[in-house]
């Protein structure tokens, strides 16, 4: 697959032109790139094309996450060139390893295979702690790094664990393999690949951020770099969920696998939301915002239903839309308020710049899940699903939490919509950040509206 | 109809006489309709258009025209026109009479629309129409605080008896399908149904709030804040008989209804007794004129409740002569004197206002039952017919009739009689005022043909003209000899001489004046203090009320109710602040805690599986 | 893989290469769990992987199956990025509070 | 055509609003709903009974969410009832000074799209999708104009909204999944759903009509956020907003969860009774005018609701009737309070008094609007109180009696209301303006449709009347 490998070379070339020439081109270098590689995720969208002897397979679903994960890549890097713009150091270093991180998404959505399911994992994990602490003179950006790192590993031995184990359970470490023998075999009867599967998911669980695995996840938002904050909880928590899916999706799970699966995605709506209820920080705020999604994404999970994919799909694409904007209005209302973070810097938003403050809103919106934006369509989608396939009283849940959730969204919202105290500082909006913004908060309305133009 | 040209609002100067023209124009038109009506015929109803027509209840508006409508509409009509005339002089001087009259008439509109209604739902338009009016009127005035408070208790107090009529009807119209007089008469006769029992009583105790009767009668003499004319019109003459006029209308249903009837004997009975003792040492002249139309109501309710319906139309009748009559020249004296109402600070006036005087005294002489008077015809129809039923309530009837005479003379005697105790320098009414009084006290006097009985020649023509339009009045019989009857009179005659006599020795030849309450003996400063019913009421519902009223805000809104919704939002919080402090951001702390995590979920998975 | 290792390594049953490489992984867990210096943690990441690998080793024998020793060299190839990364996060973690104390990292919190 | 004019009415003018923020945006937007309001005169023309459809567009149609618009005699009453009322909202705004009045009147028009979309709608979804979009803007609107303490009262009053309507989200899904993927009523109301799931789904659904309207006990966000909204959003949220409550118990409800509203109706009706007699007795003592009218509203709201829970044809009729009475009476009173703020400067009850002397034509509108509010016959509300307490009586008498109580309760708060007013004796040094003529091009067309309709209520009788006689016996068939 030449995208993939495109993909590669440029990360390589950033780093090159890092040494060599000025910032300035840097970006709209990395954007062309990924704009080629997009193309070429697109071309022949119907081939279903092997790589690597089969471990990876790029069918419509891995082209669509794919295409999904390049298109948010490329709104990160718009966002950069304003974010970047007063770094001086190492900021080929951020670009090459955002890429090498998506390539590693990249993977995860496509792999057949559990070795590239790891593999891809890693490649796809790696660059971040790097990048986490890309802020080399800050103590929270090198704890978030550290931290990032800590768990991360710790979490990937868990999850080779139980590959290990399932490949002693099932011989196998092709998927296709390993489903055709769940299908065979008993569920739950074979100890092993109970256990295999049981440990796979956690590792998985942690990369989705799901309680109990998500402790990583507020400290790293916080600590890490915005725009790197941003790429984490949409193109990593993405191509995350993608490979999740992409796991299960086949796979007889044991009922008692399904039942831990019920169980984590109560803890996760419940964890998310209650406690993103009192986060006074932006930042940590959406993480747990995050955790809540996640939650509301496991529920798609539960039960088995050819729309799954689809409401999957729909939900990260339009939820990673959302997040990228409201990162680059935190970006910009953090400068006027000298690096605070607190949602108080929304204060008199509407004052200042009523139309990012809309553009904020309808993001917010979106989030909370109102109706006519793109989030609202999602979990119902989501809702419908759970029913639909018999887990009742956990939608209910998740209904309730949703409101919860609609609580600490409309908190910054009112913060945006209530005149400022005193005079803060002007909002100082770059074109390309005015762009971005603008593209998201239209995107969620019209996704909302037009929820056929987002499917697999 | 008539009664559009009565709705017109009033603005002009001549607002008074555009008014006056109005009603008696309609005074006219009511007279004609009463020529040209044939008793024999039954009566015709007239439908104006559909009003509520849905799901299979169809009410329009309708009005009937019958005996008994018409014989309301002349009382309305009639007395309307004298009041309004009279009020020309007696509002003279207010800025605001246009007003005044818009309200009057307004109010008679409203009358007619009760009287006239061919259902029940349109006679309870008239019923409210008449309430709001009432309401209207006696806050006329509404600068004083009091007259304010008055209004209200008013239109309350009437307010809970219509929750009666609300209820009757809704209760009628579940077990007939209908609000049409005729056809639920039609149906309901012969039909032995406890739900009649029921809607009779939710009837009456509409009626006690209109017609003043226990216990909803404290609302009347309060009312006495407004403007006397309004006070001779509404609160004594046609407003206050709606309660019976409704009964009569559906005699048929509380004649199928025993044991209502004996509660309205029993309510009729102790209301009469009660507001006659109050009578007796009032010292404000309207009030003590209000105690005694509570009390003459309470007598026509007796009749009601002896089944005498006839009986009490024509107490109505004759009691809206004579009480007009009485209330009118109340008016006219207190116009004499600048608004004094107080009769201590009165007394003399024979001289000064002679045909006030003398009106006055035709009055109270009918009210009290003097022979040959309208009212003695009427009262002692009542009596006759309670005699018939029980001695005993005659003689508490008598006692009661035996106590109006003595307030009412005690009344006659304070203000006219004896030495003039005022500042004011009294003179007489116009003639706008006199007039009507002189018409009144001919009515008062000669009020009694209209239903002169056997015994005296007559032919009791009311009773059978009324009899086309409330079949109730055919159940009627009176069966005492005539011999009974002469020698009720004369009982009744005699004391009510020797009453006369007490009276006049004690209030002419003396002038005893009441002192101040708190130097009289208990039992008669009870009375005095109207056996303090209003201060009980208060006690008893407006304090609890304005308490509950407050507390339940403070209380239970306040303390449980919001808080109980806000709890919930802040528990999710407090949970949330709990939950927080997992994240402790220690990160060995975080890796034991996956770790518990895990191990946790490996038993959950283990257990389940 | 030589038949004679396999042979070998099939003389043990499997159920005690599972349960040694429980073992080393546990104590690997544990380490990184409760030691609280942050190079003995990352030795002992270092200790779940090998367990793992000696797992899939074990398996791979058992199965017959080459492809789990291919899996391992990735893992070792992983375990090697990872450390480096880790390392350098170390250097900087020493640079920014002079300690190696996984406690001194708690500013990031609630 | 008449479903796409009133959507996009309201809605263009209000993102012309929005966008362009002309200087004269207050005409712009009465031109707005005035013309809203021809085109749902045009639809009462020529109304001739049944159900008008007008589109049936794909949007989801794999999810259950079709665009189906269109109307029946209830969901006419209820655009007519939108459609009187707006323009009298955006007339209110004449003496308010406001900041940002653009974006404020397009906020007011995109509430009005949005309750004439729940009143179109015909798929269950889509009335969700509409229903909760009303919020947005009002929410906005309270936030950004209302008083004292509106950040918290906002966001609580927007929660609280929204835990009905994730209910009423949830259920219908439930019920989407029950019916196979077919969210239109028509299919919904074709399900035959077994009682015990019934008695639990019937609170689902309805926790968030109760929430809306609001019921006892759950109207604890009423009376402050009636208090704290600025003037028009009251009215918006009085006048409009809770007959969404009513409609949807109409339209959901009761064709939906029949065996559910019979299990619970006498619950419901008792509840909301108390919730009439309680807010009744607390409006007494009320000293704040505009708190009154809350807790009148909520006492009122309480008998109307009671009365849609008789659930025959009277209570329904009634219930559906006085929604309009009410409407029409919350503007008037919610514009005389605006009206004595204006001149007093308060709303404080304890700063008037005496009023009538120095505006006796403001005292006498008031007297008018008073007479609907404690329904006198012969003005709007008599007719659906009549017909609501003639619809109780069958279910039970001792309801009746507490939905009669009411009328008492009614009688002595707003008396005593207009009392401390206008009544009493003359403060000192108060001349204040008596009513203006745009006091009287206001109050008096309000008034005239009271009296007029409740002479001759048939016009809207008669739109009610065959939908609910046909929901009533497609019930009693299944």
């Amino acid at each position: 697959m030449s995208a993939l490998v495109l993909l590669s070379v440029l990360g390589v070339v950033l780093l090159y032109l890092g040494l060599f020439s000025g910032r300035g081109i840097l970006a709209p270098v990395g954007i062309l790139g990924l704009l080629a590689a997009l193309v070429l995720f697109a071309a022949d969208w119907h081939l279903e094309s092997t790589l690597f002897g089969g471990l990876v397979i790029f069918d419509t679903y891995a082209r669509s996450f794919s295409l999904v994960l390049v298109v948010v890549t490329v709104l990160l890097f718009l966002f950069g060139m304003d974010y970047y713009a007063k770094v001086r150091e190492n900021v080929a270093e951020h670009y090459a390893l955002m890429v090498f991180s998506l390539v590693g998404g990249v993977l995860i959505c496509s792999f057949t295979n559990l070795v590239m399911l790891f593999l891809g994992i890693e490649i796809l994990s790696i660059p971040l702690y790097i990048l986490a602490g890309g802020k080399r003179d800050s103590f929270r950006s090198g704890e978030a790094a550290f931290k990032y790192f800590l768990q991360g590993a710790f979490a990937s031995g868990f999850l080779l664990m139980g590959l290990a184990l399932i490949y002693g359970a099932t011989a196998s470490f092709d998927l296709a393999a390993i489903e055709a023998w769940s299908a065979v075999t008993a569920n739950g009867g074979n100890m092993l690949f109970l256990l295999g599967l049981f440990l796979t998911l956690a590792g998985l669980a942690f990369k989705v951020a799901a309680v109990p695995f998500h402790f990583w996840s507020p400290d790293v938002y916080e600590g890490a770099p915005t725009l790197i904050t941003a790429f984490m909880s949409t193109v990593v928590k993405t191509a995350a969920f993608a490979a999740f899916y992409r796991f299960i999706a086949n796979i007889q799970l044991p009922g008692a696998v399904e039942n831990m699966l019920v169980v984590m995605t109560l803890f996760t709506l419940f964890l998310g939301n209650i406690v993103a209820l009192r986060q006074t920080q932006f930042k940590r705020l959406m993480a747990y915002s995050s955790i809540a999604h996640t939650g509301f994404l496991l529920l798609a999970f539960l039960g088995t239903d050819g729309r799954t994919p689809d409401v999957l799909f729909y939900y990260l694409g339009t939820y990673a839309l959302a997040t990228v904007g409201l990162f680059i209005v935190l970006t910009l209302a953090k400068r006027a308020a000298l690096g605070d973070e607190n949602i108080r810097i929304f204060r008199g938003l509407f004052r200042r710049d009523p139309w990012i403050a809309i553009a904020a809103m309808l993001m917010l919106l979106s989030l909370a899940g109102i109706p006519l934006t793109a989030g609202f369509v999602a979990k119902y989608r989501v809702f419908v699903l759970g029913i639909a396939n018999g887990f009742i009283w956990t939608t209910l849940f998740a209904v309730l939490m949703a409101l919860v959730g609609i609580y600490y969204y409309i908190l910054v919202i009112r913060e945006a919509f209530t005149p400022q105290d005193q005079e803060s500082k002007e909002l100082a909006v770059a074109p390309i950040n005015w762009l971005v913004i603008s593209l998201c908060g239209a995107g969620v309305v019209a996704l909302g509206v037009w929820p056929g133009l987002l499917r697999i | 109809m008539i009664l559009a040209s009565l709705r017109r609002k009033l603005s002009a100067n001549v607002a008074g006489g555009l008014a006056t023209a109005l009603i008696a124009g309609s005074f006219v038109a009511s007279v004609l309709l009463f020529m040209g009506f044939d008793p024999t015929s039954g009566g015709r109803t007239v439908k104006l258009l559909d009003w509520i027509d849905v799901g299979g209840m169809q009410i329009p508006l309708a009005l009937r025209i019958d005996a008994l409508s018409l014989t309301m509409m002349l009382i309305v009509t009639g007395i309307g026109s004298l009041i309004h005339l009279y009020s020309i002089g007696y509002m003279h001087d207010d800025e605001r009479a246009p007003t005044f009259f818009a309200q009057l008439n307004l109010f008679s509109f409203a009358m007619l629309m009760l009287v006239m209604g061919s259902n029940f739902l349109i006679t309870f338009i008239g019923w409210e129409g008449v309430g709001l009016c009432s309401y209207l009127l006696i806050g006329f005035w509404y600068k004083t605080p009091e007259y304010n408070y008055a209004a209200r208790k008013a239109f309350v107090m009437n307010r809970i008896g219509d929750v009666g009529v609300v209820l009757a009807m809704v209760l009628l119209f579940q077990r007939f399908g209908t609000l049409e007089y005729a056809s639920i008469m039609d149906m309901a006769s012969g039909v032995n149904d406890p739900l009649l029992i029921a809607a009779t009583l939710f009837l009456f105790i509409g009626a006690t709030g209109k017609s003043a009767q226990i216990p909803l009668f404290t609302w009347l003499p309060d009312a006495m804040a407004g403007p006397t004319p309004v006070s001779a019109l509404i609160h004594a003459a046609t407003m206050v008989t709606a309660g019976i006029f409704l009964t009569v209308r559906s005699s048929v249903l509380f004649e199928l209804a025993p044991f209502t009837k004996d509660i309205i004997l029993w309510i009729g009975t102790a209301t009469a007794l009660l507001a006659a003792s109050i009578g007796l040492f009032q010292n404000d002249i309207k009030k003590v004129l209000a105690y005694s139309t509570v009390s003459q109501l309470g007598y026509m309710f007796v009749a009601l409740g002896l089944g005498s319906y006839s009986a009490a139309m024509f107490h109505v009748t004759t009691h809206a002569f004579f009480k007009a009559l009485l209330f009118l020249g109340a008016g006219s004296v207190i116009h004499a004197l600048g608004g004094e109402q107080d009769i201590r600070k009165m007394g003399g006036l024979k001289g000064h206002i002679k045909i006030t005087y003398f009106t006055f005294l035709v009055g109270t002489a009918a009210i009290a039952g003097l022979p040959l008077l309208s009212g003695f015809f009427s009262k002692d129809l009542i009596l006759a017919f309670a005699f018939q039923r029980s001695p005993v309530i005659f003689g508490l009837l008598l006692f009661g009739a035996l106590l109006t005479t003595f307030y009412m003379f005690r009344l006659l005697f304070l203000v006219f009689y004896g030495t003039y105790r005022g500042k004011a320098h009294p003179h007489e009414s116009p003639l706008t005022m006199t007039i009507p009084l002189m018409v009144l006290a001919v009515l008062s006097v000669v009020g009694g043909l209209l239903n002169l009985p056997h015994l005296f020649g007559g032919h009791e023509p009311m009773k059978h003209y009324l009899e086309t339009a409330a079949a109730g009045i055919g159940y009627e019989h009176l069966e005492l000899s005539a011999l009974t009857e002469i020698i009720l009179m004369g009982i009744t005659t005699t004391l009510v001489g020797f009453v006369i006599y007490v009276a006049y020795g004690r209030f002419v030849k003396t002038t005893t004046l009441e002192g101040e309450e708190a130097t009289m003996p208990v039992f008669k400063r009870l009375i005095a203090q109207r056996w303090r019913i209003d201060e009980l009421y208060r006690a008893l519902f407006e304090k609890p009320y304005a308490w509950l009223s407050t507390n339940l805000l403070a209380v239970a809104e306040k303390k449980v109710m919001v808080p109980l919704m806000n709890g919930v939002g802040d528990a999710a919080i407090r949970v949330g602040d709990v939950v927080r402090r997992v994240q402790t951001g220690n990160a060995s702390f975080h890796l034991l805690a996956m770790l518990c995590g895990l191990i946790l979920f490996l038993v959950i998975t283990l257990m389940s599986n | 893989m030589e038949q004679g290792i396999i042979t070998a390594i099939r003389t043990v049953p499997l159920d005690h290469y599972v349960l040694l490489s429980f073992l080393l992984f546990s104590i690997g867990v544990a380490g990184v769990v409760f030691r609280r210096n942050t190079i003995i943690i990352l030795m002992c990441v270092e200790l779940m992987l090998n367990s793992v690998n000696l797992l899939l080793t074990a398996f791979s024998a058992y199965h017959s199956d080459p492809r789990a020793q291919v899996f391992v060299f990735f893992i070792m190839l992983v375990a090697a990025a990872e450390v480096t990364v880790g390392l350098s996060i170390l250097v900087m973690m020493k640079r920014n509070v002079d300690s190696v104390d996984v406690n001194q990292l708690n500013r990031l919190k609630g | 055509m008449i479903a796409a004019l009133l959507l996009l009415i309201p809605c263009i003018s209000a993102l012309a609003l929005v966008i362009l923020r002309p200087a004269q945006a207050r005409p712009i937007a009465l031109v707005s709903t005035l013309a809203s309001l021809a085109v749902v005169v045009f639809a009462w023309i020529s109304y001739t009974g049944g159900m008008v459809l007008h589109y049936d567009l794909d949007w989801m149609n794999a999810w259950g969410l079709r665009f189906v618009v269109g109307y029946d005699g209830v969901g006419l009453l209820m655009l007519i009832l939108t459609a009187v009322v707006f323009p009298f909202i955006i007339g209110a705004g004449y003496g308010q000074q406001h900041d940002r009045p653009a974006i404020f009147n397009g906020l007011l028009l995109f509430t009005q799209t949005f309750l004439f979309g729940v009143f179109l709608a015909q798929n269950a979804l889509l009335f969700y999708i509409f229903y909760e979009l009303t919020l947005i803007p009002v929410f906005f609107v309270l936030l950004y104009w209302g008083g004292e303490n509106r950040r918290n009262i906002t966001v609580r009053f927007f929660i609280y909204t929204l835990l009905g309507g994730l209910s009423l989200l949830f259920g219908l899904v439930y019920l989407l999944i029950q019916s196979g993927g077919n969210g239109d009523f028509t299919a919904l109301q074709a399900l035959n759903i077994p009682g015990g799931t019934q008695v639990w789904l019937f609170w689902i659904l309805f926790l968030a009509f109760a929430i809306k309207l609001p019921i006892f006990p759950f109207h604890s966000w009423q009376p402050e956020t009636y208090y704290m909204a600025p003037l028009q959003g009251t009215m918006v949220l009085g006048a409009v907003m809770l007959k969404m409550g009513l409609f949807g118990v109409y339209k959901i409800v009761f064709p939906i969860v029949p065996l559910g509203v019979e299990h619970w109706q006498s619950t419901v009706i008792l509840l909301a009774l108390i919730g009439a007699v309680y807010a009744g007795i607390i409006a007494f003592r009320q000293s704040d005018f505009k708190r009154l009218v809350a807790f009148s509203s909520l006492s009122h709201v309480g008998v109307l609701c009671a009365g849609l829970f008789a659930w025959n044809t009277y209570g329904i009729s009634g219930s559906l009737y006085q929604a309009f009475a009410h409407a029409i009476l919350v503007v008037g009173m919610l514009y005389l309070v605006g009206a004595m703020q204006e001149r007093v400067g308060s709303t404080d009850m304890n700063a008037m008094g005496g009023l009538k002397s120095s505006m006796p034509r403001l005292a006498a509108l008031f007297l008018l609007v008073l007479v609907n509010a404690v329904a006198l016959p012969l003005t709007q509300s008599f007719v659906g109180e009549w017909l609501m307490f003639a619809g109780l009586w069958q279910v039970d008498g001792w309801l009746t009696l507490l939905a009669v109580s009411t009328i008492v309760l009614g009688a002595v708060y707003m008396l005593y209301a207009y009392q401390r007013v206008m009544l009493g004796p003359d403060r000192a040094n108060q001349q204040l303006p008596d009513a203006t003529t745009r006091d009287h091009l206001y109050l008096v067309p309000l008034i005239a449709v009271t009296l007029i309709l409740g002479v001759h209520p048939g016009p809207i009788l008669e739109l009610v009347d065959a939908p609910v006689l046909q929901l009533l016996s497609s019930l009693s068939v299944n």
